[in-house]
């Protein structure tokens, strides 16, 4: 399977919904740090360039926070692409990512309990 | 036997494209009765049609089948093509090969096969067709226009300077409707009320006009040049014919706390009030929910300084009943509900409005008297951010899937009269795009940006979050600069998404008009027949068929009037013969049938039969052809098949089942 | 009951000339598949279709039919489709009781403005007729010569 | 019995009625047939004990239309056919004079358990049954008419007067049978139907007998569907009849269950009617038709929050 359909198969989003009206990439919490911003992920998907959308810092940068998919309008779910892009990365690399135990040394009192779930929902798979 | 000639059309390739003409001609002549069969690209063109009348006349053919396109398409066309001919129209059949089958099936050979079984069919049909006459009806020389905004208005003056009565029924306390609320109008900018109130003036003093207001149409019976409509007269409180609207009743009115619709509840009114100064007609009503009098019997100061005499708390609904031969409906529409568009805290700030709201603002006569100010501390807003889309091209359940087409130039034109009346004001516009498809209307949205210096952002906004310094922090993006904007506006407005008024679904199962799912009525034919409902009679001008400004909605205004004087200036109405009959030797005379007409068209008498040889009284329905619709549902709940419709008989529907399961 | 490879479902469908009709034609302006095997019979109303052209469809050797007509309430008879709903509430009931497959049996509400519903509607109802095979149980069970 | 014999007679004497419909005795003690009876010597043969299940309400239709009254006795469960006949306008109830008779529950042939029967004698709730193959006995209870044992009730819905106390005989639940029917696999069921019905000779009594059934031109006997089907040239034929018979009667059956008593096959039609007269309950609220001469009928009027079809499907 291609990298076009892996990302649409894991995402479960279609691209072609998106009419480029920016709303996620103004919902965006962490836009500016994003090279690849939102509303350019479902371009990158439709010319075949999953490879860049998968090696762009923007991977890492996403929160997760969903506001972007909250607030769509055509139900694009952009967060779920950048997800995608992740997924494939990270079964590019195999399992060499944190077991459980190890994660209660990582934490602090004052992380806030939204991150720690956006972490989760990030690395789940 | 009947003589068939089978005609089968190419539609240029619309039908030949996917399916094999020639094949279907061919297994055409291998039917029991077909004695002519040939296919031409354009059947329904002068030549086709030509070629028909010459099958006609040389076959001496009694039926005809056409396969083509969809009966609700063309089949007027071959049935006068028929009548033209010297045989009864009523004897030709339509095979529906396109919409039904070229169109959908890819594979030719499949689309073949499924066109011939469909041929077959309309043949079984065409067999047993009864050559049938179309009956007539009176028709009642007066419309009916539901709803007195400007769409209504114009519709009923149309009729009425054709010469016949219309009746107006508004269920606001004055007619103007959605345009009163403006203040300018785009693209000429001229005030709204300047080139409304003449119009509802001329509407008001027309002698073929009667206005009821504060009205709603209760009930509606009938069919086409035949409609019996109850109108409730909701009880005014205030007898129409000595009130002379000298205003003294609204402001010496005690109860000041209900919201002023009229001003979209930015500010309160009386609770006995006209809705505006120029309302037509100029006479209040009361507001029975917030009246102290009505509700606790004491106050009544109105009723004391009212030199006319003219308040009647006694008052009460009026039913009045009317017959009218022609109904238009112009409910107009509202914006839409943004309780669920949190994230544009509508609810949260009263900075944040929407471009109705702004309209009254600007308006002399609105709640500001027409200063531009903040309505959180009344300050003149220095940077002002308008939203487009907001609630519409949404296909989340949240908003509307449609464009609602009016946002964009009414935006430019707010943007161009602020910047015009208060030029230190900036005023930013996020759009997804400008869509401006009129005459001067691009000129008019360049005007705003290159004259005014609107500043016009592509991308959407994420989110309003109000400060608590009162201002409001706009998060956009600039998908041109692949930025993102944080702006700090004193005001943002919503260009909000309409939607028809919401009690149009009522009226419409009233007229047993169809609808979508948008609450739109849904037209005849969008392109060719864009201003009648699909139920005969019923006319539609305004946005309740569709989004549109306000030329639009005056031309369609005048479309749906022609229309009606096209239906009230004949005298006699050809009635659908397709209607029902009773076999008197076998109906039981079991009223069964009554029981189901929606139309009331069936009635019995006792009468002498000679059921082979055996010379009774019996009880038999009897079906006025003038009050049946043709529906059917008689025929079913009859069980010995007595009572059988024209057109659609049992014989005919069980030989087109027959011919599709072979 | 081995299923013969190349077997084609036969679907009568009954569309009601004011709705589902224009429902069935703006699927084809629309170029909305669904495959051949459904043919339609245009009806004034739904309350038109009586059982016997239902059982008489399966008796000539139809494998499933369909009674299209408009949304309850949109009726351009205003009430023709409530007692089609009845009518046919109880056919189906019958049916099942008798043991018939209860997939070859439907009522869709469909109105002149949807197109995509009436395409799905047809799509999903043929993909079901299919998995059941051909109609034995409302067929001719005497042994073919 | 005598009692009705000795009211008949009065009334023939007054002239109140022209003729007397009931049960005359029949070959044997256990088929009386339905009879008219002009006088009064006639009157010796006329019969009225367990085996009279005879529903006379759709002789009237006929009677109707003859010059004078007519005396009719009807038991309780046949008073609701002539109240929906009168519904239907096919009855004239000014020419019926009515005798709402008593009921004990009435026998079924079929369970006196032995053949070649000559005699039976019903001696209080025993039948001594005497046959070609010796005597036998069977208790009363055992021997009736299913429909007796889910009897609607002893009240007559129309009458001029009554005769004779009935006895309530309700022992089963009127849908258990319909409900065990239901209960079965898709497949159960339509082994059960094909087998019950492949026994139909297509003899018509059940439509002959059936008050609700009581078209001038059936359309089995017409060509106005073009389905003329005087008899079954295929399996599916016996399922339509049944169908499309029950489809027409329903709203309208009584549940008088005379389909299933005359039904020379032994076959249970009263399933069919019963079954839409147990989804009419559960979808559209209790009916019983003939109940009363006001209340619409469930097929000709409808509620705008019906079910959807097919909507309890599995």
């Amino acid at each position: 399977m291609n990298k076009v359909d892996e990302i649409k198969q894991i995402s479960g989003v279609n691209p072609l919904k998106c009419m480029k009206c920016g709303k996620c990439s103004a919902s965006c919490p962490s836009f500016n740090e994003m090279d690849i911003k939102p509303h350019q992920f479902v371009t990158y998907v439709v010319n075949d360039d999953v490879e860049a959308l998968a090696n762009s810092k923007s991977a890492w940068k996403c929160l997760s926070c969903f506001a972007c998919i909250e607030r769509c309008p055509r139900n694009v779910q952009p967060g779920k692409l950048i997800d995608a892009a992740r997924q494939i990365l990270i079964r590019q690399r195999g399992q060499e990512g944190l077991s459980a135990d190890e994660i209660p040394a990582l934490l602090d009192e004052d992380m806030p309990q939204q991150l720690l779930m956006s972490a989760f929902r990030k690395y789940r798979r | 036997m009947r003589r068939i000639g089978v005609f089968v059309c190419h539609c240029g390739s619309n039908i030949a494209a996917t399916v094999d003409v020639k094949k279907v001609v061919e297994m055409a002549l291998l039917e029991q009765g077909v004695v002519h069969a040939e296919d031409y690209p354009y059947m329904c063109s002068e030549a086709g049609q030509s070629r028909i009348a010459e099958a006609i006349r040389e076959k001496q053919l009694e039926g005809i089948v056409v396969c083509s396109c969809s009966p609700r398409m063309h089949e007027a066309t071959f049935r006068k093509c028929a009548e033209r001919n010297g045989l009864n129209p009523y004897l030709v059949e339509i095979a529906n090969i396109r919409e039904h089958c070229s169109w959908i099936h890819k594979d030719m050979q499949e689309a073949t096969e499924k066109a011939v079984i469909l041929m077959r069919a309309a043949v079984a049909k065409v067999h047993l067709n009864a050559p049938l006459l179309a009956g007539e009806s009176a028709v009642t020389k007066r419309a009916l226009v539901i709803g007195g905004g400007i769409a209504g208005i114009q519709t009923a003056l149309d009729i009425a300077d054709a010469g016949y009565h219309v009746d107006i029924v508004e269920k606001e306390p004055s007619i103007g409707g959605r345009m009163s609320q403006l203040d300018k109008t785009f693209p000429t900018l001229d005030c709204s009320a300047c080139i409304l109130t003449p119009k509802m003036v001329e509407a008001a003093s027309h002698e073929n006009i009667t206005i009821h207001t504060w009205s709603e149409v209760e009930k509606v019976s009938g069919f086409v040049g035949n409609f019996t409509v109850d109108i409730r007269k909701k009880a005014r409180y205030v007898n129409m014919d000595k009130c002379t609207g000298c205003g003294i009743c609204q402001e010496k009115c005690p109860s000041k706390k209900p919201l002023n619709e009229f001003n979209r509840g930015l500010n309160n009114r009386s609770a006995i009030y006209t809705p505006f100064a120029q309302a037509i007609p100029n006479v209040p009503v009361i507001d029975a929910s917030a009246c102290i009098k009505l509700n606790t019997g004491k106050c009544g100061i109105c009723e004391k300084f009212c030199q006319a005499g003219a308040i009647d708390y006694k008052q009460q609904d009026e039913i009045i009943t009317e017959q009218y031969g022609a109904i238009v409906v112009a409910t107009g529409f509202d914006t839409i509900k943004l309780d669920k568009y949190g994230e544009y805290a509508y609810n949260e700030s009263k900075d944040v409005i929407t471009s109705l709201e702004l309209e009254r603002i600007m308006n002399a006569a609105g709640p500001t008297k027409g200063h531009l100010e903040r309505l959180s501390d009344g300050k003149a807003p220095k940077e002002i951010v308008f939203i487009q889309c907001v609630g519409s091209r949404c296909s989340d359940d949240r908003g509307k899937p449609y464009c609602s087409k009016i946002c964009c130039m009414y935006t430019a034109k707010h943007a161009m009269l602020i910047r015009d009346k208060y030029p230190d004001t900036n005023v930013t516009v996020f759009y997804i795009d400008v869509r401006t498809p009129g005459k001067n209307f691009d000129e008019f949205y360049r005007r705003a940006v290159e004259d005014y210096g609107v500043n016009y952002v592509k991308g959407q906004v994420g989110k309003v979050a109000p400060q608590p310094d009162g201002s409001l922090l706009v998060h956009g993006v600039d998908l041109l600069e692949n930025k993102q904007i944080l702006k700090k506006a004193d005001m943002v407005v919503l260009a909000t998404a309409i939607e028809p008024n919401p009690d149009v679904r009522k009226i419409a199962t009233m007229l047993t008009a169809s609808i979508d799912t948008n609450n739109f009525l849904t037209e005849a034919h969008p392109k060719l027949r864009p201003v009648e409902s699909p139920t005969a009679g019923v006319f539609l001008s305004g946005v309740c068929q569709g989004p549109k400004d306000i030329p639009e909605t005056v031309a369609q205004a005048g479309a749906a009037a022609v229309k009606v004087i096209g239906l009230l200036a004949k005298d006699k109405l050809k009635t659908n013969p397709c209607t029902a009959k009773a076999d008197e030797l076998r109906c039981n005379g079991c009223s069964q049938c009554a029981n189901v007409c929606p139309y009331g068209a069936i009635s019995y008498e006792t009468k002498q039969v000679n059921d082979h040889g055996i010379r009774e009284e019996r009880r038999i329905a009897v079906v006025n052809s003038a009050l049946c619709q043709g529906c059917g549902a008689c025929t079913v709940t009859c069980p010995s098949g007595a009572m059988d419709l024209q057109g659609f008989s049992n014989r005919q529907i069980i030989a087109e089942v027959d011919a599709i399961c072979r | 009951m081995p299923v013969t490879e190349n077997w084609k479902p036969t679907i009568v469908a009954f569309c009601c000339n004011w709705c589902s009709y224009a429902g069935a034609d703006l699927a084809g302006s629309s170029r909305l598949a669904y495959p051949a095997d459904v043919k339609i019979i245009k009806v004034p109303c739904s309350c038109r279709v009586n059982p016997m052209f239902i059982l008489r469809a399966f008796e000539k050797g139809a494998d499933g039919v369909i009674l299209c007509g408009c949304h309850p309430g949109d009726c351009h008879y205003s009430t023709g489709n409530y007692y089609a709903r009845r009518r046919m509430t109880l056919l189906f009931s019958m049916l099942d009781y008798l043991g018939v497959e209860d997939g070859r049996t439907r009522v869709e509400w469909v109105s002149a403005a949807e197109g995509v519903k009436f395409s799905e509607t047809m799509n999903s109802f043929v993909e079901k007729v299919r998995a059941l095979g051909p109609n034995v149980r409302l067929g001719d069970l005497r042994c073919k010569n | 019995m005598q009692e009705l014999i000795v009211r008949a007679k009065e009334l023939l004497a007054s002239g109140q009625v022209a003729r007397v419909l009931g049960w005359k005795k029949g070959e044997h003690s256990y088929d009386p047939e339905v009879a008219f009876f002009n006088d009064a010597e006639s009157l010796q043969d006329f019969v009225y004990d367990g085996f009279c299940g005879a529903n006379l309400s759709k002789y009237m239709i006929e009677a109707s239309k003859l010059e004078g009254k007519t005396l009719v006795f009807l038991k309780p469960c046949d008073s609701y056919s002539f109240v929906q006949l009168m519904k239907e306008h096919r009855v004239d109830r000014e020419k019926a004079y009515i005798i709402g008779v008593g009921c004990w529950g009435k026998l079924d042939v079929r369970k006196l358990g032995a053949e070649g029967i000559l005699d039976v004698e019903i001696a209080g709730d025993v039948l001594k049954v005497s046959s070609l193959y010796g005597d036998s006995e069977v208790a009363y209870k055992d021997a009736m008419l299913e429909r007796c044992h889910v009897c609607k009730g002893k009240e007559h819905k129309v009458f001029d007067e009554t005769l004779l106390e009935s006895a309530d005989t309700v022992d089963l639940d009127r849908f258990a049978e319909v409900e065990r029917i239901e209960a079965m696999s898709p497949e159960e069921k339509f082994a059960y139907f094909q087998s019950e019905l492949s026994k139909c000779i297509r003899c018509n009594a059940c439509r002959n007998v059936c008050p609700a059934c009581s078209c001038r031109k059936c359309v089995f006997d017409s060509t106005a569907f073009n389905s003329e089907q005087k008899a079954n040239t295929t399996s599916f034929e016996e399922k339509m009849f049944h169908i499309i018979r029950a489809f027409h009667v329903a709203g309208r059956c009584t549940d008088c269950g005379e389909c299933s008593r005359v039904c020379p096959q032994g076959i249970p039609l009263h399933l069919f009617n019963r079954k839409f007269i147990k989804d009419i309950n559960r979808l559209y609220g209790e009916y019983q038709a003939g109940a009363d001469l006001e209340e619409k009928a469930p097929l000709t009027s409808f509620q705008t929050d019906d079910a959807e079809p097919g909507a309890d499907r599995r």
